[in-house]
């Protein structure tokens, strides 16, 4: 194992543990894995920008492949930095309104293929049997259901209709689908979720191993320890009711 | 003149970009189709700029709290230092991430970070589960049985000790989750058109912000 | 009683959060191997591997980067410790440059697990960029896509490839994907034109997409996400990641559902009495104030 | 199956009264008697007008394998493919009386009118015909009598748009070649094309009409509130909430956390939540509360600066506006997420709005507030993510109610009459899903196409 990897195994389980440590309450070392990351994340973004935007995107096609135009975008992104100086901040929205228009342009076509004709395209199903099947198997079921489930949702999306009769009705069945489907969704999530918990903690299993030094052991019986420390320093710093109030927003806790 | 500059040309643009971008959905000619990427390339410059707005506003918001020895300063020195370190490390390896410390920062650190944050949900999923998730009234109840059933089904042991929670939280899914998921996603087109035609005919105006 | 349930009812959440850390690492270190229904579509995957005769060809593409690790890496060493067992010649590659590192592990850990020895029973041949290109220029050539193995050694020098000169001489290909380049691209470039047998390992997230592929013989199996991979672990006989991660699911599920059952017996207790926030509907027991710290 | 035939199918239907599931009695009649002789009526208009693109399913050659009797293709065609980016031809030629499965077609192309050819594709010759491609009615003859191929930029041949390529297609039949060495193969003529991209997609007609008439909804409802602008709104739960959610923030203390989505701003739901955000600013402004709106993205902090402020200038406060309320954190999501969740925690904010599009981190952000004691308020059209503020927020705008919210705040006659073009909108797609329905259960049991036509106006061509 190279000391790159063995550093980086005491490096990622670190991190891990910091980042864990909000779930029992906000703490120094939470604090700090918090700030640490979105330093780390803002400078990869700025590289990232850096070489795959202003070097990929800009510079190249300009001065390699004479694509002149590409000057255009980023005089539009200047144009936005206008906002620096507020005399002639207006300019940028020249810029906005290239990207709100350009945005909602695109959308409209969009919506209507995926979000409109698929979706009613795969609402209009026979319900009652085609040719060779029975008359009401599952099948039609379903359809009905489903026919039944959207046209209620969207009655009860209606704003400009007061809910009362039918209309009242059909909504109150809409609210029952739209649980059902809250729950399902719920439901149906927990375990990619739990997917990912267990994923980390096999990392964390396997960076507790003998190769990587206990890692994850010793770090965890250091945060541990660290957590006394500041719960003992911060209820002896403070009164005792305070801190229950603002617990975690301790500022004797700050670096 | 800068009335027209500042108010009505914004929104002559909006219009000229947003009409086009309609049509260009029904052109097949590969002009319209290139005109689309080279557009959303634009549209990536654009943000590589802007970008630097937001690099101000972090920088000035930790500046100012380092400045003043306000609450935490000392964790805005850590992002200062921690940006400041990452750029460094990038502009070293050239933006390379195989085999590169920057790679190592992206593996060991980025990687790290985003993955806990991520699975903190496993635990906030129980939690929220165990708040929300009681019979108060017929919709909740509905909502609940509808969570639990899908739950029970969806995992071996579940599936194990009731054969029938498989196929039942399956039927859950693709029938009645199907037919709602619909119509909140038919309404949802309706409002987002709604919107893109307001904002594409200037009625609505409010990203543009100021008065004149 | 009704204190107590009420009591209950405002449970602090670090104590759920204890109860889902244990719950999913106790059965990651001890699996218990809960019994898992077989699907027919990872079943099909199974039977392939194993009609196949010692000695053929078998392509393991692993098309994924760190982020699907979880899924997608059981998956390929439940395959690959099976190819190793029913002594397939095995080639490991990669379309995905981010996954190099990770992929190589796989491969020559497992590999070395059953003893086999590099460039005589299996190779790793890396990563070669292009995407789905890779796969038609593979299918015309092998060394004209990899010159090279992985570790620079020359694929026309590889004895595990004797007479393996492009796709046409494997018997089965695996993609194991996240994405594109992946089962997709595999059958578009590779399958429908070179003629090999084709499966597919997907994670949970793009399994659904990929059923039509199946029911049309495009792929002859799919393994979807953890669930797939602890289905081969199964068939296999062996207890690894995924079966570990699925007892695990199966817990940390059992918790949730049993924490709302209670929840809701404690609801039902304390409902007439006068506790703090359940009557009164701007106070919906829902609502934050009621969590506790 | 001709005209009068399906009319008189569809008028027996309709006119036959009977119980609801032992014969096959199509739903109409069962619901109203009225509407079914309406729908009969319409039915008949649609006929009538769809007789002529009809006529041409009856006529498929019957299949026969006369082998003696094999002639060249006939009307054999080469054209441009419509509605395409270029670099596509499509052949079609009629179908042959001998056709059957063991007759095969074979089809050449060249780049030179003498050759050479190369072969293709071969197919059997019962196979490929014009009803198979999946086009649309009005833009394509879908017809069973005509063999059709296209030919698309493969490997091996590259189709390049201006330049003419010439084909040919020959019928073979390879049982005769067995005995006698050579099999019969008889070529048709050399037709030639030029594929060429186009300017419009016809296919895509329904999507372009459907936009057209989701425009005009818009504007004539817009146009009519101008008019008269007290039209009924039913109440949104969540919306009451704001003010209320506000109040409490004001009473405490405490600042107001609004969150913009995860989108850029070409999104739609950035924009909602853009524009909610203004009406927000404007109550805080008016009572005094802290607002702190902490972005991922540059451009919408950028807007939403400028939005505030204006919102502080129309309240009359534009001493209290700061523009440190909207600041930048980070872009990245999670990062993001866990800043975020370092603001609820520290400066425990009264109230957090999450408005806009989220992805998994939503929960992470939700239950964090929800553990703070904040009042919560989200709105959101990330269907995924709903049941994850419905169970952790107090109140949750659903979907489509994000885009009305801002109506809802503001009350201007625009913004109300949108939500009654886009109440007009879907009471038309709803109404199309019934009948549509309706006319795929009939279809569906006497065997007809003749729905297929007006079932096709809504399915989505590429």
């Amino acid at each position: 194992m190279t000391p790159s990897v063995l550093i980086g195994a005491w490096v990622a389980a670190g991190l891990t543990l910091f980042m864990f440590s909000f779930l029992y309450k906000d703490n120094p070392f939470f604090r700090f894995g918090e700030h640490l990351y979105v330093g780390i994340s803002m400078g990869y973004t700025i590289v990232r920008i850096y070489y795959d935007v202003m070097v990929k995107s800009l510079y190249t096609p300009v001065a390699q492949e004479g694509k002149w135009w590409f000057l255009i975008a980023a005089l539009l992104g200047l144009l936005i930095l206008t906002r620096f100086i507020p005399k002639i901040s207006w300019l940028s929205r020249i810029s906005f309104a290239v990207i709100v228009g350009f945005g909602s342009g695109v959308a409209i076509p969009r919506i209507i293929s995926s979000n409109i004709l698929q979706q009613v395209q795969g609402t209009l199903k026979p319900l009652l049997g085609n040719a060779g099947q029975p008359l009401l198997g599952m099948a039609q079921f379903n359809a009905l259901l489903i026919l039944v489930g959207v046209i209620t949702v969207l009655v009860y999306f209606f704003f400009s209709i007061e809910h009362k009769g039918p209309i009242k009705v059909a909504a109150r069945i809409g609210i029952y689908f739209l649980m059902i489907n809250f729950g399902a969704g719920f439901g149906y999530t927990v375990m990619a979720r739990m997917s990912l918990l267990i994923g980390r903690f096999d990392d964390l299993i396997l960076f507790a191993s003998r190769d990587f030094g206990y890692a994850s052991l010793v770090l965890l019986g250091l945060i541990a320890f660290g957590l006394f420390l500041w719960e003992r320093r911060s209820s002896a710093l403070s009164d005792p009711d305070q801190d229950r109030r603002a617990a975690g927003s301790d500022p004797h806790a700050d670096g | 003149m800068t009335l027209f500059l500042r108010r009505t040309f914004p929104l002559l643009l909006t219009f000229l970009f947003g009409v086009a971008a309609a049509l260009q959905y029904y052109i097949p000619h590969p002009l319209s189709e290139a005109a689309l990427t080279e557009i959303s390339v634009w549209l990536r410059i654009i943000l590589g700029f802007a970008m630097i707005l937001g690099i101000a506003s972090l920088c000035h918001v930790h500046y100012a709290k380092i400045r003043t020895r306000a609450a935490g300063w000392g964790y805005s020195l850590v992002v200062y230092l921690s940006m400041l370190a990452t750029v460094a490390v990038g502009l070293w390896s050239r933006g390379q991430e195989e085999g590169t410390g920057f790679g190592w920062i992206y593996t060991y650190a980025l990687l790290a970070l985003q993955g806990t944050m991520f699975s903190i949900l496993g635990f906030f999923v129980a939690s929220a589960a165990f708040r929300a998730f009681r019979a108060r009234s017929k919709e909740a109840a509905v909502l609940l049985v509808a969570a639990l059933i899908v739950m029970f089904g969806r995992v071996p042991l579940g599936e194990y000790l009731i054969p029938a929670a498989g196929p039942l939280a399956g039927w859950i899914l693709n029938v009645l989750n199907t037919a709602a998921r619909r119509g909140i996603i038919i309404g949802i087109s309706l409002g987002g058109i709604a919107t893109s035609i307001k904002i594409i005919f200037g009625i609505e105006r409010s990203y543009l912000g100021g008065r004149d | 009683m009704r204190e107590l349930a009420g009591k209950l009812l405002r449970l602090d959440r670090r104590v759920i959060f204890v109860l889902i850390a244990l719950a999913t690492l106790i059965p990651l270190l001890r699996p218990i191997g809960l019994p898992v229904r077989i699907s027919p579509e990872v079943r099909q995957v199974y039977d392939y591997i194993e009609s196949l005769p010692a000695g053929s060809v078998f392509l393991l593409s692993l098309d994924f980067d760190p982020a699907s690790k979880p899924e997608l890496y059981p998956m390929a060493v439940a395959l690959l410790n099976h190819a190793f067992k029913r002594d397939l010649r095995v080639i490991g590659m990669t379309l995905l440059v981010t996954g190099t590192g990770m992929a190589e592990k796989v491969v020559s850990g497992v590999a070395s697990e059953h003893g086999k020895q590099r460039g005589r029973d299996y190779a790793f041949l890396g990563y070669s960029p292009g995407g789905a290109n890779v796969i038609i220029s593979m299918g015309q050539e092998l060394a004209t896509a990899f010159p090279t193995d992985h570790y620079g050694e020359r694929t026309a020098d590889l004895p595990v490839l004797q007479g393996v000169n492009s796709l046409r001489q494997v018997n089965y290909v695996i993609s194991l994907a996240a994405g594109t380049p992946g089962v997709e691209s595999w059958y578009v470039y590779g399958k429908e034109k070179y003629g090999f047998e084709l499966g597919g390992g997907v994670t949970a997230v793009i399994a659904p997409g990929l059923y039509p592929f199946l029911d049309t013989g495009q792929i002859n199996g799919l393994i979807g996400g953890l669930r797939g991979a602890a289905e081969y672990e199964t068939l296999i006989g062996m207890k690894g990641k995924a079966v570990a991660g699925m007892d695990a699911q199966s817990a940390t599920h059992f918790i949730i559902i049993g924490l709302i059952l209670i929840c809701n017996l404690f609801y039902f207790l304390t409902r007439h009495t006068t506790i703090r926030s359940f009557g009164s509907p701007q106070d919906r027991p829902g609502s934050p104030r009621e969590a506790g710290r | 199956m001709t005209f009068s035939f399906e009319f008189r199918v569809s008028s027996f239907e309709f006119q036959v009264p009977s119980s609801k599931f032992n014969t096959r009695n199509p739903k109409p009649e069962t619901r109203n008697r009225v509407s079914g002789r309406a729908l009969a009526a319409l039915l008949f208009l649609f006929l009538s007008t769809l007789y002529s693109p009809l006529k041409a399913y009856g006529d498929r050659p019957l299949p026969s394998t006369l082998a003696s009797s094999l002639s060249p293709p006939e009307q054999f065609d080469a054209f441009d493919m419509p509605g395409d980016g270029g670099g596509s031809v499509g052949l079609s030629w009629r179908a042959a009386p001998f056709d059957g499965p063991t007759l095969r077609y074979q089809v050449y192309v060249a780049d030179q009118a003498q050759g050479p050819f190369t072969r293709l594709v071969e197919f059997a010759a019962n196979t490929r015909y014009k009803s198979d491609v999946d086009r649309p009615w009005w833009s394509w003859d879908r017809n069973k009598s005509v063999h059709f191929y296209q030919v698309t930029s493969t490997q091996d041949l590259r189709l390049e748009s201006g330049r003419p390529y010439f084909f040919k297609v020959a019928v073979t039949d390879p049982r005769s070649g067995s005995g006698t060495g050579g099999m019969q193969t008889i070529e048709g003529p050399v037709r030639s094309a030029v594929p060429a991209p186009n300017f419009f997609n016809p296919a895509k007609a329904n999507n372009l009409l459907l936009m057209l008439l989701f425009s005009a909804l818009v504007l004539i409802a817009i146009a009519q509130a101008k008019r008269r602008p007290t039209i009924f709104l039913r109440r949104i739960p969540g919306l009451d909430a704001v003010e209320e959610a506000i109040g409490r923030a004001t009473e405490m203390g405490q600042p107001i956390l609004y969150l913009t989505g995860a989108d850029d701003m070409s999104s739609l739901s950035t924009i909602a939540a853009t524009v909610i955000l203004g009406q927000v600013a404007k109550r805080t402004a008016a009572y005094d509360t802290e607002l702190k709106v902490p972005h991922r993205d540059p451009i919408v902090m950028a807007i939403c600066q400028e939005i505030v402020k204006e919102s502080y200038l129309e309240a009359g406060r534009p001493d209290a506006y700061r523009d440190d309320s909207n600041f930048f954190i980070t872009s990245d999501q999670f990062s993001y997420a866990a800043a975020v969740n370092g603001i609820m925690l520290r400066e425990r904010p009264a109230a957090n709005f999450f408005m806009g599009f989220y992805y998994a981190e939503a929960l992470l952000l939700a239950e964090t507030g929800a553990g703070t004691g904040a009042i919560q308020i989200a709105g959101t059209d990330a269907d995924l993510q709903l049941p994850f503020f419905i169970t952790t927020c107090d109140y949750t705008l659903i979907g489509e109610e994000l885009y009305a919210a801002s109506a809802y705040l503001s009350r201007e006659p625009v913004l109300v009459g949108t939500l009654r073009g886009q109440d007009l909108g879907k009471a038309f797609l709803l109404l199309s899903m019934v009948i549509g329905t309706v006319l795929a259960t009939i279809g569906g049991l006497t065997g007809t196409q003749v729905f297929v036509p007006l079932l096709q106006l809504f399915r989505d061509f590429k």
